[in-house]
């Protein structure tokens, strides 16, 4: 399978017949959602460095993954991503406020995932592409036309738990479109020890239609998942689009990328700069004027200073909200354990 | 009415299935074969394919679209078909299932009920006689019930499935063809333990398939004049523990009874709140009987394993006479 | 993918050039391991009926599928089974008693692996498959020539397990041939419910080389495993056999399959049978004579004798078994368990 | 010699993979990364990539490869990154792994190890701060440790690998940089508990992360006039119960500290057990200090999950004024 491509390397449009459905308005859209969310991702990765956030895995280098196929599906179609699809969150209205406060510390997830039909990261790789072919077996019961989709990694694809949805969503015709985003690397582990042969054939076999397209290329991706998904939603099946795109910072804050890989690597894929390639078209084709660059870098501006100003301003929660939530129905243990340990922690009060 | 504790669990589900639209039925054979055990015999037909849904033979996934369902709106009942077959799952249900609620600050509430039938007595083959309940008291987020009776496993089973929590619902599988009678109402709330017998020399504490093997050991007692208290736990998650803290506050004697292992089985749970919280009034240790720190065993060798009537009054004895 | 066949449903050879490596000798061969295989499983069936056994799950139907691929690969080949694989049990030289201790509920398992190259029955889905990728690593690295063939049914193809050790062996190029004995049925689901897309695309897909044979046809299968094997022996990397064939009793003598499945569906098979085709082979050709089959005769019936008699002679197991072998650096908590269990069994023989 | 506890763990493998060629390290970047905590770092250098052994991400593939491995005779000690991700592989740990000797009749033996960085203390996010022994010591057939020094995590880690039986070893994430001795041999089996420090007034029992903890609150007890004894389990499954006897026989108060929530804990079994076998000796019920019955909270509030010294103090002086 040859990998699809509408904007080379070059930032040149092919002639593929979907590079006529290619506007300046729908560029300048995803223009502006990748930048906009490279700057959350590297405002987040210095508030990490400056020790106002526990963790943070950067987006870096998978902007157009993200934004070319989460702009490629409905507003209401839900999304079950992964845990370093910030780029898609911040199209679905995910602020910095819910996308930081978990990485801060203070709270195990950031938004509702109902308000925004975009799930609460999974940590645990695979386990969301399940919960993905139920929600879509949901909307066949329902009968309405929805499409889920469902983010994941090349080294998730080992799990067993992800093969098993994969099988599952073709058996039940499940709505769902599978999305990879094959940056090369599962921290350390290169895909060459992840699979023998590659994603998008094993899926096949599984019966899933299937798309191979650079990621990199946000109109690529665009134009491949708007296809799945219409594919989906007329009910042809479930599918799966792998995404070729590069992981560019480390796994994590904690991770040291230079111990596995190497600077030449780092430059090919510099090289194949999505935000880049983009703006090369943008300014060649004249459908971004002086004034768009500005708005755009005061509205980036903007969202950095929101970004520091809502990490920092995020207290720490109050104990009690520990007990909060465990089960729904209640339980009187539950309740006798938080009562003693706010008398507990009374004890200290009454002492001092 | 009368009915077999497997026929009540029926009727508790066609009630379901029937009153709640989004209530669904999953599992390996639930279907057209009803189930190994026949627990759904008869709903494919009456509420179709789409609401009685003959699952791909993976668990994880059984789990894992369940939590899609219900985060859908749905109301899924899983059937795992052994209890030694839920281990697939264990990822979907201890990491996703139990935590999901908590992880999003409440934005998700997950009302799926997976009933597992569980124990021994039936003469299995490896892997068709665990007793894992422990691993599933002791994961914060889930509530866990075992029912003894066709009266328990009618109604608990109800209100599992009404309740907004993640139930690990367990099924004591030698009891399936045991007959009771089931009552017009629940009398009691999920999470309360029960008094079947009262008595004021010794309280048994026990559930599931060994509520039996304790009356018969109550029964057996009497005749040699020892008047035992028999409590069914029936919630092993959370535990009613005020319920056996007032009851072996009264008789001062204890001894807890389970199929599974001793050694970090749940009746070290029980015994140890006890002798925490009836330390001055226990006139002796509380012991515990259950399996041997062994795998379940070849058929031919289950009678050893599991408690038994005998093992039970050994205890109690040693326990009276202490 | 075409069913690749051998010996036709009428008894005829087809034209393949694998046909000309058919020779009288092998084709006796396989009958008569087919035939003391359907003696055995009719006569532990039996005994089940009697209450002899606890439970026993037929392998009537699938004899052309073991024996063929069991016979196609070396005697110190390792094999990993599931749990209906008797016809290859007996294969490996495996016997009545070691057969069927396992149904009669006196020992966990009949045999020891390393004695017969031939694992103890698995019967949780699919786990098998990992620990036989696993055995394959230690070939490799022990740098020997073994293949590792591995059984598994269409229903636990389902199982995450399964789809992990596929992708495993793929990575790691693990000498192993996955044999699917795709039997129609898992229980009471059939295929249709199980996968969306047959099991040797999804195999295909992963990077293994693939057969899909006719599994009631012992020539077919025994050439494809033949040629799988090959394959992988000469490092050409992991391979899957897919054998179409039929489960023709019930799933266990637990299972009442008149629930599921049509009589139609088993004339269908009835008229496929294994046996019958091969025999039709040996009649046309006069590969086998009178004398060969009254031995056959007189060999299934010291078989199925023995059978009986090893069967109710299997004395029930002492008590104190059940202590021994948990964990090998043994315990002083079992010890104990042991010892006061003991204690507890004498003080009735003392009180009587 | 003086090293961390991550350190003397990588030493020890590294002896195990000099002296033993069937010996292999398995897991997901334990070999160019050297693990995510750098256990495993110059591992592979020096032995290859066929013998430290990077993995697919598949849990249930690393142990279920590592049975097969271990069937054609070698020796796989397997990583798992984090706590939280060993469920995928719980299949094949309770069902394969603990029961495989048994079922076989002793025919196979699986000398496997498997590695799991455990429990909180780190600031990490959800699934990475599991306090899951409790599970694996409830597992017939498994044999589990716990490392609190670096002299334990050297030479059980050696004891280990050597040992044929299965075993879960688990190593205190917030303990990886502490530094300590290593002597040149091993002072006690695999099995024993130790005391690691004496006392006359109450036994803390604990194991792994909590061992520290203990040790703080004994210091500071001590400054009121309070002599605790301090008694580190080590073995969690099978547990040195003669010894945590001996040593609460002698003290008359006991307090259990661990992580995990303290339902169905693994502290219910000790503190049953010695309300069992102490039953005469005890002045005061055994209390257990422990997490709460929720999911492991978000890192801002794991200070207030984990037992510390406060919490570990105010057991204390509950059971001594008993
Ligand atoms: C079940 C499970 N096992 C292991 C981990 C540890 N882990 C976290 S991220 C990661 C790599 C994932 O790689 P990939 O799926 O390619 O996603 P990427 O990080 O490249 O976006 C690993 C092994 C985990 N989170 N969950
Ligand atoms: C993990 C697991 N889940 C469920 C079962 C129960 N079970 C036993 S056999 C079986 C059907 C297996 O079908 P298949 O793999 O096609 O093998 P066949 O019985 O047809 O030979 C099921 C669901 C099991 N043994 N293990
Ligand atoms: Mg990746
Ligand atoms: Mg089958």
């Amino acid at each position: 399978m040859e990998t699809y491509v509408l904007l080379g390397a070059d930032g040149r449009l092919s002639d593929e017949p979907a590079a006529r459905d290619v506007t300046p308005e729908l560029c300048r859209g995803l223009y502006r959602d990748m930048v906009l969310a490279r700057r959350l991702d590297s405002e987040a990765y210095s508030l990490q460095r400056q020790g106002e956030l526990g963790l943070w895995l950067q987006c870096l280098g998978q902007e157009a993954a993200q934004v070319g196929s989460i702009r490629a599906i409905r507003d209401d179609d839900p999304v079950f991503p992964s845990y370093r699809d910030h780029a898609a969150a911040l199209c679905r209205g995910i602020g910095p406020e819910a996308l930081l406060a978990q990485w801060r510390g203070v709270r195990q997830s950031g938004w509702d995932p109902a308000e925004h039909r975009f799930g609460v990261y999974t940590l645990v790789l695979a386990a969301q592409l399940l919960h993905a072919v139920g929600y879509a077996m949901g909307v066949q019961r329902d009968g309405t036309d929805e499409v889920v989709l469902a983010y994941f990694g090349d080294g998730s694809s080992s799990e067993g738990e992800a093969n098993e949805a994969f099988n599952w969503a073709a058996t039940v015709n499940a709505p769902v479109v599978f999305f990879c985003q094959n940056n090369q690397w599962a921290i350390s582990t290169p895909t060459s020890r992840q699979f023998g042969a590659p994603l998008h054939r094993r899926a096949a076999g599984f019966g899933l239609a299937t798309e191979l397209v650079d990621g990199n290329d946000v109109l690529a991706v665009h134009a491949a998942t708007r296809r799945a998904a219409e594919t989906v939603r007329r009910g042809g099946g479930p599918a799966l689009v792998e995404a070729t795109t590069y992981r560019m910072a480390g796994h994590s804050t904690s991770d040291d990328p230079t111990r596995y890989r190497t600077e030449a690597e780092l430059d090919h894929w510099r090289a194949r700069d999505p935000i880049d390639r983009l703006r090369t078209l943008l300014d060649r084709e004249g459908w971004a004027d002086e004034a768009f660059h500005a708005d755009l870098d005061a509205e980036a501006d903007a969202l950095g200073a929101e970004t520091r100003r809502v990490c920092r301003a995020m207290p720490d929660p109050d104990p009690s909200t520990m007990f909060d939530h465990v089960l729904p129905g209640g339980s009187p243990v539950l309740a006798a354990q938080r009562d003693g340990y706010a008398a507990y922690l009374a004890s200290f009060e009454d002492a001092s | 009415m009368t009915t077999t504790l497997s026929r009540a669990l029926t009727t508790a589900l066609h009630h379901a299935l029937e009153t709640d639209p989004k209530v669904l039925v999953m599992g390996q054979d639930v279907g057209g074969l009803g189930g190994v055990f026949r627990v759904t015999d008869g709903l494919q037909k009456d509420f179709g394919p789409d609401r009685v849904i003959d699952t791909p033979i993976a668990e994880a996934g059984i789990v894992g679209t369940a939590i899609g369902l219900a985060q859908r709106g749905y109301r899924p009942v899983c059937e795992i078909q052994f209890d030694g077959f839920v281990y697939p799952a264990f990822n979907q249900i201890v990491s996703q299932l139990a935590k999901m609620h908590a992880r999003t600050g409440g934005a998700i509430t997950l009302p799926v009920v997976i009933r597992i039938p569980v124990s021994g007595g039936i003469g299995a083959v490896e892997h068709h006689s665990e007793s894992n309940e422990a691993y599933f008291a002791h994961t914060a987020g889930l509530r866990v019930v075992a029912a003894a009776t066709p009266q328990d496993a009618h109604w608990l089973l109800r209100q599992a499935i009404e309740s907004d929590d993640p139930v690990i619902f367990f099924e004591p599988k030698c009891r399936y063809w045991s007959k009771g009678e089931v009552a017009d109402g629940p009398d009691l709330p999920m999470h309360a333990a029960r008094t079947v017998r009262p008595g004021g020399d010794l309280t048994l504490l026990t559930w599931g398939s060994m509520v039996e093997t304790c009356l018969a050991a109550a029964a057996a007692a009497e005749e040699e004049g020892h008047d035992l208290e028999v409590v069914d736990l029936r919630s092993l998650a959370p535990i009613d523990v005020e319920a056996l803290v007032g009851a072996v506050g009264r008789t001062g004697r204890a001894v807890v009874v389970h199929e599974a292992p001793v050694t970090g089985g749940l009746g070290g749970e029980v015994a140890a709140s006890l002798a925490e919280r009836c330390f001055d009034r226990l006139e002796a240790p509380v012991r515990r009987v259950g399996g041997f720190d062994v795998p379940y065993p070849a058929a031919r060798l289950e009678s050893h394993y599991r408690p038994d009537l005998d093992r039970v009054l050994d205890a109690v004895d040693r326990t009276l006479a202490y």
